[in-house]
Formats: C-alpha cells, sequence, structure tokens
C-alpha cells in the first residue's frame, strides 16, 4: 500500500514536474511546480517525516505563489494566449536535463545511504526542536542573520522609494553593445520618470543629476563600466 | 428543482437609465428581490428609466451577459427596438409582483428565454488564423481568442514599465454612479488615466449608502435607504464599524478643503441635505490617477449628483467634447431637475 | 498513510461534489455560450483587449520580505515543542531571532515598503 | 472511533455547519438592516435557483483552474475541520503536526483564491485576485504567532493535546490577544467583511465577478464551508474543543463553533474594510508587533 502510495506521488510529481515546461501559462506552469513540490512532500510524509513534508507544503505554496506574481509581472504573454515554447536552446536543455538526470541518479545509487529506520510514531519534531536549542543553536541564529541579510537585500535591490530619494534615479540601462546607446525602449515625450524598461535617457539624465553637464551618450558609455 | 428555485428572491440586475423612477435605490429593502452587483447572478434585467440612446448598445452587451434562462423587464422606460418583447411596467405599485411572475415562468418554462441581441460572432476572427490557429502572431501579436493583449507603457509610480490596462468602464457598474462611462488606463490597480465617455444621470443621489456599501457594510446601506427613523442607533453602528479610521485622511481632497470622511459624515448623518462641493475647476483626473481601484470608488461615490457631473464635465475627455451639444443639454436638463 | 488518503479522499470527494453541481445545473442551453456571452464584465462596455496582462503587482517588495520572514516560522515549530522543556533558554533564544528579524520589517518600513508603490 | 464513520461524521458536520452558517450570515444581515425574518430552508433555495442558471464562461478563460480553485478551495475547508478532534484521540487526521498541516491549508487558501480570480481572464476579478494575495500572505504570519503560542503549553503542534492541555484553563484565558487575531485571519481566509479583499462591492464581485450558476453555487457553498472549518479550528485552539461536562464532547464542539461563527458572521457584517494599502501597514506595523507581545505573554505565561 504504501508501495503504492509512494509511486502515484512520484509519477505524479515528475509529470506535473514536466508539465511546467510544456504549459503556455506562467500562472499554470507555477502552480504545475507547487503540485511537483506537494507529492514531494507526500512522499516525506510516507517516510514519516511528517513535519519535513507538511512544511515543504506550506513553503512552496506561499513561495510559488509570490514566484507567481514576479512571473506574470516581467515575462511577455504570461498566461500563454499565443502558444510558446518555455524552453531556450532547446537541443541543449534536454541534454543537460538527461545528464543532470543520470548524474543524480548515479549519485544516489552509488552513495551508502545510512539505514536506520525509525520507529513508527516516534516524535521528530521534538528531537528538532532539541537540536535547535542545542547543538545546532550557532546555526539556527546565523539563519536568522543570514534570512535577515535577505530582507535587506529584497528591499535594496527592489524598493524604488526610499530614505534617500528613488532609487532609479540617475539610472541607465545598460547598452546592447558596449558603448553603444542604452537599451531599452525609446520614448520622444517622457512621461517623467523612467525606470526598469528604461523611460527616455536623456530625460532620466536631466532628472536624476541635474548637475551633470556630460552629454548624455558620454555618460552612457561609462555605465557598464561603472557598474562592473 | 425548479419549484425550489422559485421560492428563492428574485435576483434582479439593476440598469439605471436617465430619470429613473426615485424608488430604484430602494428596491433593495424588498425582501422577495436580491439586487446582485453582476449580471452573471442575475436572472431579471430591470431596466429603471430611460437609457439615451448612445447607450443602448451597451445595454445590449449587458443583456447578452446574463445566463439562460433570463428576461428583461422595462420600468418606466420604453422598451429598444431590439427588446420589444420585453415585459413593461409603468405602474409603480406592481412591479415587484410582475419580476415575480416573470421569473416562476422562466422557471417553468412558459415565458421562454430571451436569445441573445448581438451576433454571436468575436470581438475579432481568430479562429483557424495563424500558426496555432489561435489568432495571434509570435509572443505578443495578433488578437488570440479574438482580442488583443495589453501592452507595456510608462509609470509614474515605480517606473517599472508593465502592462497598461485600458478599457472603458460603466455606465451598469454597480460600484459607478449610473450612467457614468470612464475611459480608465490601469497598471495593476492603480488608475493612471481617466477621461470620461459619458456623465453621470442627475437625479436624487445616494451616496451614503453607496459609500457605505463599498466600505463593506451593505446592511447599513440598507438601513440608511430606509431613511432615518432610528438615528441613535444606527450612528452608534456607524461608529463602532470604525469607518472613520477606515477611510484614510485627506483621500479626495476636493479645492474647499473636505475630504472623503468629511463627506462621508455628512452624507450620513444628513442624507436629505448634501452640502454642495465647491469644485472649482477640479477635474477626475486631479481626483482618480495615482489612486488604487478601492479608493478611487470611494472618491467617485463621496460626490452628491450635481457635483460629481460638473467634475466629470471638468474633466478633459475627446469623446465628449465632440458632443459637446448633447453634453450642453443635459447640464441645462440637470440645472432643471434641481 | 491514513493522513495521505484521508486528503487523497477528500480532494476526490470535493472534484465529485463541484461536478455534480455542474450536472445538476444542466439546463437546456447549458452547454451552448455564445460569443457575446462571453464577454468579461465591465457594466455594458467593451473590453479593448485581454484583461491577462503582465500585471504591476504594487506590493512586491512586501512579497518578497515576507518569504524571508515566513521562513522563521519553520524554525518556531520545534521550538514550540520544547519550550516548556527548555525553558527561559528557549525564550531569551527565540527572543534574538525574532529581534534579528524584526530588524528586517523596521528596515523595510523605513523604506517605504508597505505602501501601494 | 474508525475511519469509515469518522469521515461520514466529519461530512455531516461540516453540511449541518454550511447550513446553519448560510442562516446566521441571512439572520445577522437582516437584524442590522431591519429586514424581517429568514426562512430555514432558504440556503436551499438559493442553491437551486443557482443552479437553474447557466454557467457561463468567459472568452479565453483557464476551465481548468477555475474549477480547481472551487473544488479545491472546498477542499482545503474540509481538510482543515478533518484536523479537528471531536473527541479525546479522535480527529479524522491525526498526527503529530496538524498545527502545520492547517498552516498549509492556510497558504493553500490564498493560491486557490488567486486562481479563481485569475482563471476568468476578467479585469475586475483579476484586481480582486492580485489585492487579495496582498493580504492572505501577511495575514498568515498572525495566525502561525497565535497558534504556536497555544502550541507552547501544550508541548505538542498536535491539535489534540492542545486541546487537552486546555483541561483545567482554556487558552482564551491563558491567551488573551490570541482569539481575536486569530479571528482576523478567519474573516480573511473566508473572505468575508473587512478582510473581503478578493470578492468585494467596489470590484462589483471581485474574483466571482463572472461566475454564474453552478460555479457560483459552487464558490459560495466553499467560502460558508471554510468558515466551518476555520471556527471548529478557532474552538479547538481557544474555547477547549470537545471539552465540556455531561454533553458528548462531539456537541460541545458543535456548540463552540456555533459560537464562533455567529462571531465571525457578526464582525463581517459590523466591521468596515479600508483600502488595501491601509489594510497592509496595519498589518505589518500594528497587528504583527501585537502578535509578538502575544507570543512573549504566552511564554512567560507558560514557563510561570
Amino acid at each position: 500500500m504504501t508501495d503504492i502510495a509512494f509511486y502515484a506521488l512520484s509519477a505524479l510529481a515528475i509529470w506535473s514536474g514536466w508539465r511546467v515546461f510544456r504549459v503556455d501559462s506562467m500562472i499554470r506552469a507555477t502552480f504545475a511546480l507547487m503540485v511537483s513540490f506537494i507529492c514531494v512532500g507526500g512522499i516525506a510524509l510516507l517516510m514519516s517525516a511528517d513535519y519535513i513534508g507538511i512544511a515543504t507544503v506550506f513553503m512552496m505554496a506561499v513561495e510559488m505563489m509570490v514566484m507567481g506574481l514576479f512571473m506574470v509581472m516581467f515575462m511577455m504573454n504570461p498566461a500563454g494566449l499565443n502558444p510558446m515554447q518555455m524552453v531556450h536552446q532547446h537541443r541543449f536543455s534536454i541534454g543537460a536535463g538527461i545528464a543532470a538526470f543520470i548524474g543524480l541518479t548515479v549519485a544516489v545509487l552509488a552513495t551508502n545511504l545510512p539505514n536506520n529506520p525509525l520507529p513508527a510514531g516516534r516524535d521528530t519534531l521534538h528531537d528538532l526542536g532539541v537540536e535547535l536549542l542545542g547543538g545546532s543553536m550557532l546555526i539556527f541564529e546565523t539563519a536568522g542573520v543570514t534570512l535577515l541579510a535577505t530582507m535587506v537585500g529584497a528591499v535594496v535591490l527592489s524598493s524604488r522609494p526610499g530614505r534617500f530619494g528613488d532609487s532609479d534615479a540617475g539610472a541607465v540601462p545598460p547598452g546592447l553593445q558596449p558603448g553603444g546607446q542604452p537599451a531599452g525602449r525609446k520614448v520622444e515625450k517622457s512621461g517623467g520618470h523612467g525606470g526598469h524598461g528604461g523611460d527616455s535617457s536623456h530625460d532620466m539624465n536631466m532628472k536624476g543629476a541635474p548637475k551633470s553637464d556630460d552629454a548624455p551618450h558620454k555618460r552612457h558609455g561609462k555605465m557598464p563600466e561603472e557598474e562592473s | 428543482m425548479a419549484k425550489l428555485a422559485s421560492q428563492a428572491p428574485v435576483p434582479v440586475f439593476v440598469a439605471q437609465g436617465d430619470d429613473a423612477p426615485a424608488e430604484t435605490a430602494r428596491l433593495c429593502l424588498n425582501s422577495t428581490l436580491t439586487i446582485v452587483e453582476t449580471p452573471r447572478a442575475a436572472a431579471i434585467l430591470l431596466v429603471a428609466g430611460t437609457i439615451p440612446a448612445s447607450l443602448i448598445p451597451n445595454l445590449h452587451r449587458l443583456h447578452d451577459q446574463l445566463p439562460h434562462p433570463r428576461a428583461t423587464v422595462f420600468w418606466q422606460a420604453e422598451p429598444t427596438d431590439l427588446l420589444s418583447e420585453a415585459v413593461t411596467v409603468r405602474n409603480d405599485d406592481n412591479l415587484v409582483s410582475v419580476l415575480t411572475d416573470t421569473r416562476s415562468s422562466l422557471l417553468s418554462g412558459s415565458h421562454g428565454t430571451e436569445a441573445d441581441l448581438l451576433p454571436d460572432a468575436p470581438p475579432n476572427e481568430w479562429r483557424g488564423v495563424g500558426s496555432h490557429g489561435q489568432g495571434g502572431k509570435g509572443m505578443m501579436g495578433g488578437t488570440p481568442y479574438g482580442r488583443p493583449m495589453a501592452m507595456t507603457a510608462a509609470d509614474f509610480r515605480d517606473g517599472l514599465e508593465l502592462d497598461a490596462y485600458t478599457a472603458d468602464f460603466g455606465p451598469f457598474l454597480p460600484m459607478f454612479p449610473p450612467g457614468l462611462v470612464l475611459t480608465l488606463t490601469l497598471q495593476g490597480d492603480v488608475i493612471q488615466k481617466v477621461s470620461v465617455v459619458h456623465l453621470p444621470f442627475a437625479g436624487e443621489g445616494n451616496a451614503g449608502a453607496a459609500l457605505l456599501r463599498l466600505l463593506g457594510l451593505p446592511a447599513l446601506a440598507k438601513r440608511l435607504l430606509r431613511g432615518p427613523s432610528d438615528d441613535a442607533d444606527f450612528k452608534r453602528l456607524i461608529r463602532l464599524s470604525g469607518v472613520r479610521a477606515a477611510i484614510p485622511p485627506g483621500l479626495g481632497c476636493a479645492p474647499n478643503g473636505s475630504d472623503v470622511r468629511e463627506r462621508f459624515e455628512r452624507l450620513t448623518t444628513d442624507p436629505g441635505n448634501p452640502s454642495k462641493v465647491h469644485v472649482d475647476g477640479v477635474g477626475l483626473g486631479d481626483l482618480l490617477i495615482g489612486l488604487e481601484w478601492h479608493e478611487a470608488m470611494l472618491v467617485l461615490n463621496s460626490f452628491d449628483d450635481e457635483s460629481l457631473r460638473a467634475i466629470c464635465a471638468n474633466t478633459s475627455s475627446p469623446e465628449l467634447e465632440e458632443k459637446n451639444g448633447d453634453s450642453m443639454d443635459h447640464e441645462g436638463h440637470a440645472g432643471h431637475m434641481s | 498513510m491514513t493522513t495521505l488518503i484521508t486528503i487523497f479522499l477528500v480532494l476526490g470527494l470535493s472534484v465529485l461534489f463541484t461536478a455534480g453541481l455542474r450536472t445538476a445545473s444542466g439546463t437546456d442551453l447549458a452547454d451552448h455560450i455564445t460569443n457575446p456571452q462571453q464577454r468579461p464584465v465591465l457594466g455594458g462596455s467593451d473590453p479593448k483587449m485581454h484583461a491577462w496582462q503582465r500585471f504591476h503587482v504594487r506590493y512586491y517588495t512586501m512579497t518578497l520580505v515576507f518569504v524571508a520572514f515566513e521562513m522563521e516560522m519553520m524554525f518556531m515549530y520545534p521550538w514550540a515543542v520544547v519550550f516548556v522543556e527548555e525553558g527561559p533558554k528557549a525564550l531569551a533564544e527565540m527572543g534574538m531571532f525574532l529581534t534579528i528579524l524584526s530588524v528586517g520589517i523596521l528596515y523595510g518600513w523605513r523604506e517605504g515598503i508597505f505602501r501601494w508603490e | 472511533m474508525t475511519f469509515a464513520p469518522a469521515l461520514t461524521t466529519l461530512i455531516l458536520f461540516l453540511a449541518i455547519g454550511i447550513w446553519i452558517a448560510a442562516i446566521l450570515d441571512a439572520v445577522f444581515y437582516r437584524r442590522i438592516s431591519g429586514q424581517g425574518g429568514v426562512s430555514v430552508l432558504s440556503p436551499f433555495y438559493a442553491a437551486a435557483a443557482h443552479l437553474s442558471r447557466q454557467r457561463l464562461t468567459t472568452e479565453a478563460p483557464d476551465r481548468l483552474n477555475w474549477y480547481l480553485a472551487i473544488a479545491g478551495y472546498l477542499a482545503i475547508a474540509t481538510i482543515g475541520l478533518a484536523v479537528v478532534p471531536f473527541g479525546p484521540e479522535t480527529a479524522v487526521i491525526g498526527i503529530k503536526t496538524s498545527v502545520v498541516l492547517w498552516g498549509a491549508c492556510e497558504s493553500l487558501v490564498v493560491v486557490l483564491v488567486f486562481l479563481h480570480g485569475w482563471s476568468p481572464n476578467s479585469p475586475l476579478a483579476l484586481i480582486g485576485a492580485y489585492r487579495y494575495v496582498a493580504i492572505g500572505l501577511p495575514i498568515m504570519l498572525l495566525s502561525m504567532f497565535v497558534l504556536i503560542a497555544a502550541a507552547l503549553p501544550a508541548r505538542s503542534l498536535d491539535l489534540r493535546d492542545i486541546v487537552a492541555s486546555q483541561e483545567g484553563l482554556w487558552n482564551i484565558i491563558r491567551q488573551p490577544l490570541g482569539l481575536p487575531l486569530f479571528l482576523l485571519l478567519g474573516l480573511s481566509l473566508t473572505l468575508r467583511g473587512p478582510f473581503d479583499y478578493a470578492d468585494s462591492a467596489d470590484l462589483a464581485g471581485g474574483t466571482s465577478v463572472e461566475d454564474s450558476g453552478a460555479n457560483r453555487a459552487g464558490w459560495q457553498v466553499a467560502r460558508l464551508a471554510m468558515l466551518v472549518g476555520f471556527s471548529a479550528i478557532a474552538a479547538s485552539t481557544f474555547l477547549g474543543g470537545y471539552l465540556g461536562p455531561i454533553l458528548p464532547g462531539i456537541v460541545w464542539l458543535a456548540i463552540k463553533t456555533l459560537i464562533l461563527m455567529a462571531v465571525v458572521i457578526g464582525l463581517s457584517h459590523l466591521l468596515a474594510r479600508m483600502p488595501v494599502a491601509r489594510m497592509l501597514g496595519l498589518i505589518w506595523k500594528f497587528l504583527l508587533p501585537i502578535a509578538f507581545v502575544d507570543l512573549l505573554l504566552a511564554g512567560l505565561v507558560a514557563l510561570a
């Protein structure tokens, strides 16, 4: 019975994982991936790793939701109204996928995995708690600092308003070739603020760096070097 | 099934026209009816008052969005040419019984459901067009499934150039003042551009009840419509509901300094006597642009009819200027009404 | 194992129930939905384009901070189980952990990420 | 209880709960608006009326996700109810981590409500879906803190143990800030009143603006089912669940569930909804610190 459940869940996990690359809609791809993770969580449940299994479902539902927001925001044709190929470099990716699969499978089969089955009903959660407050306390607190760094990084990278004015003030997208014109949309009449996609670059320079007497194109040429 | 269903309140979607009977807003107080928010939930489309010729295509589009079985009832209005078969009610007294009867006969099948008024054709032909037969071209091009996709535009809030969604909203949206048609450009749920396509109708305002409904208090809105008989009780409920905290301060500030919060207080404490807001050249663009959808709806519903019409008239709109004569006509009409 | 079976059973029953509702509502015209009926609701106006778009989410920075902050829950669950056993040590440790993370929220607040950008 | 009777009890509990919730909702609505009484059969009439109408779709909808969102919302509500113990040691899903499982249910609700608004490819529904995510995500944090605070004295994440730990003193007294915070989550999960950012009046029904016929009936049933599931969880966490003298445990659970259902419905009709950006700030800047304090107090009480 457990075996049947294991194979069924694995099959569903692999199938939905495959669907991620076959569907056109970003939302379908996102939530196909979520189904895949939920199946993996179910497999963990089968292995008496209740906590890890359910926590996987919990975290992945949230994370896929957030990923979905960003996928729809930044992808062309997010709902897949026009059919498209989700994979770039099609042949290479198939090859890479197969190679990775074989590599991981060999690694799993070749590794001498420890074999100490847990007695059913053992409270693994309690053990985990003791570990967190005992030997792994430092790891746990370090995780806190890492998460803090993540939060600060996320805010710095993605938030436009801030204490020191707009984060994109004076920013210009890099050129397509070194020293070339900045990439992005060219608009004759600027709506005022530019940003991610690039508005009218001239206008942006004026706004962002009002003191600059440099000709705009000269500054553009320097931008990529300054960034790197 | 039909027997059970006929015991339920009649789901009615109200399309309010010009000169709608004053009783229209109070229809929701009748417990044999439910006034629904979307045509998808309605069995009967009630057209109250005259629909101006320019909005008749909108009425027909709305009509076709109702699920079968459906029927239309005209109340103190002439049926349009395409709906000449529809039930017409002139006398106020028997409206509810007509609605109930129509619904029962719809359910029993004795009143056949109304067919579509518009031709059964997609907005753009897409079947078999394009490499996948979905009408699209490449990634973003063409008209997949009949419509084009939204395209990117600049945004004034955070500068991300994502898709701008432009559409006409109204005139039969429950959260819009009746008759108002706006062309809105949205990025996400923030309004980027506004222009007025059709002015709201003049008439008895129910802005107080509309605001309460928008704030998620439909039961209190009904109570307000019922009349200020149980005043103290109602006022206490309003205070306890935290409306003051719910409306952001300074939202929708008019030139005389009144914001939505202040106008709301006046509308709910003294609904019969809305004080005029001094609009002074303010257009809808000044009020709505940059607001999130919910805030924008609060602002839109916080004015009395006359001020709102003046504000809409101040809003630059290419469509209105073309029909200048028409709109002037309306203005004169409004003056006459009040 | 029972948990999984229950969950799948409940899922199956819900799907069946929803399918049952659809079957129960079979009117004569149920299957043929015409083009004018399919037009999205805009109160009588005709949409110019598909609603599906690169939707401009106004709170995206908040979601990133949320995902990072929510990871902390994964540590809190096992902590809660041993809290009484470990006593003040556990309280101090989680207090420290939450303080570290709160700094992130305060920083985000200061940068204005809880507004509609 | 063995498995089959337990599952039958669960479904009966849910069905009766949905029926009563629908009536309660109508009663509150009519009391506040000052209208007449409600027929006890009115939920069936309303359901039949929905089912007598055609189920419409839009121009290029995501049919599969539309269907799954409705069915899934109902399923998640039922799974939530399934972790609630009906008596000592008897829950349909009895695992050591049932609180975490409920957390997973909460996060899946956000996904499913979003899908429900995304699928019709309709502008108003889409705005509702995105707006719901903005509130649905951070409000989960509050409930997690509150539930963890309830787990401290029980030394377990098992809802059965949490109920058992309230033998002497209910959690509503031990943790006074907990229930109010948790009720806010309930309003959000069931898309009601001040937290109804998905299906609200300013979007003409939001994510359900395009639902007609069977879809509308299904979505309403699922929302009420979620109300029942949530109320049962809250009753077990804060009001001692099945604990009580004389009467059998399940009756006590039903009574407490009913009380909390009435409270949630009452709040939903009496509290105003604020614009979403304001609510977002309120959650992070005001309610989250309160949840911190709640956890701290609960920790100190548990140690004392």
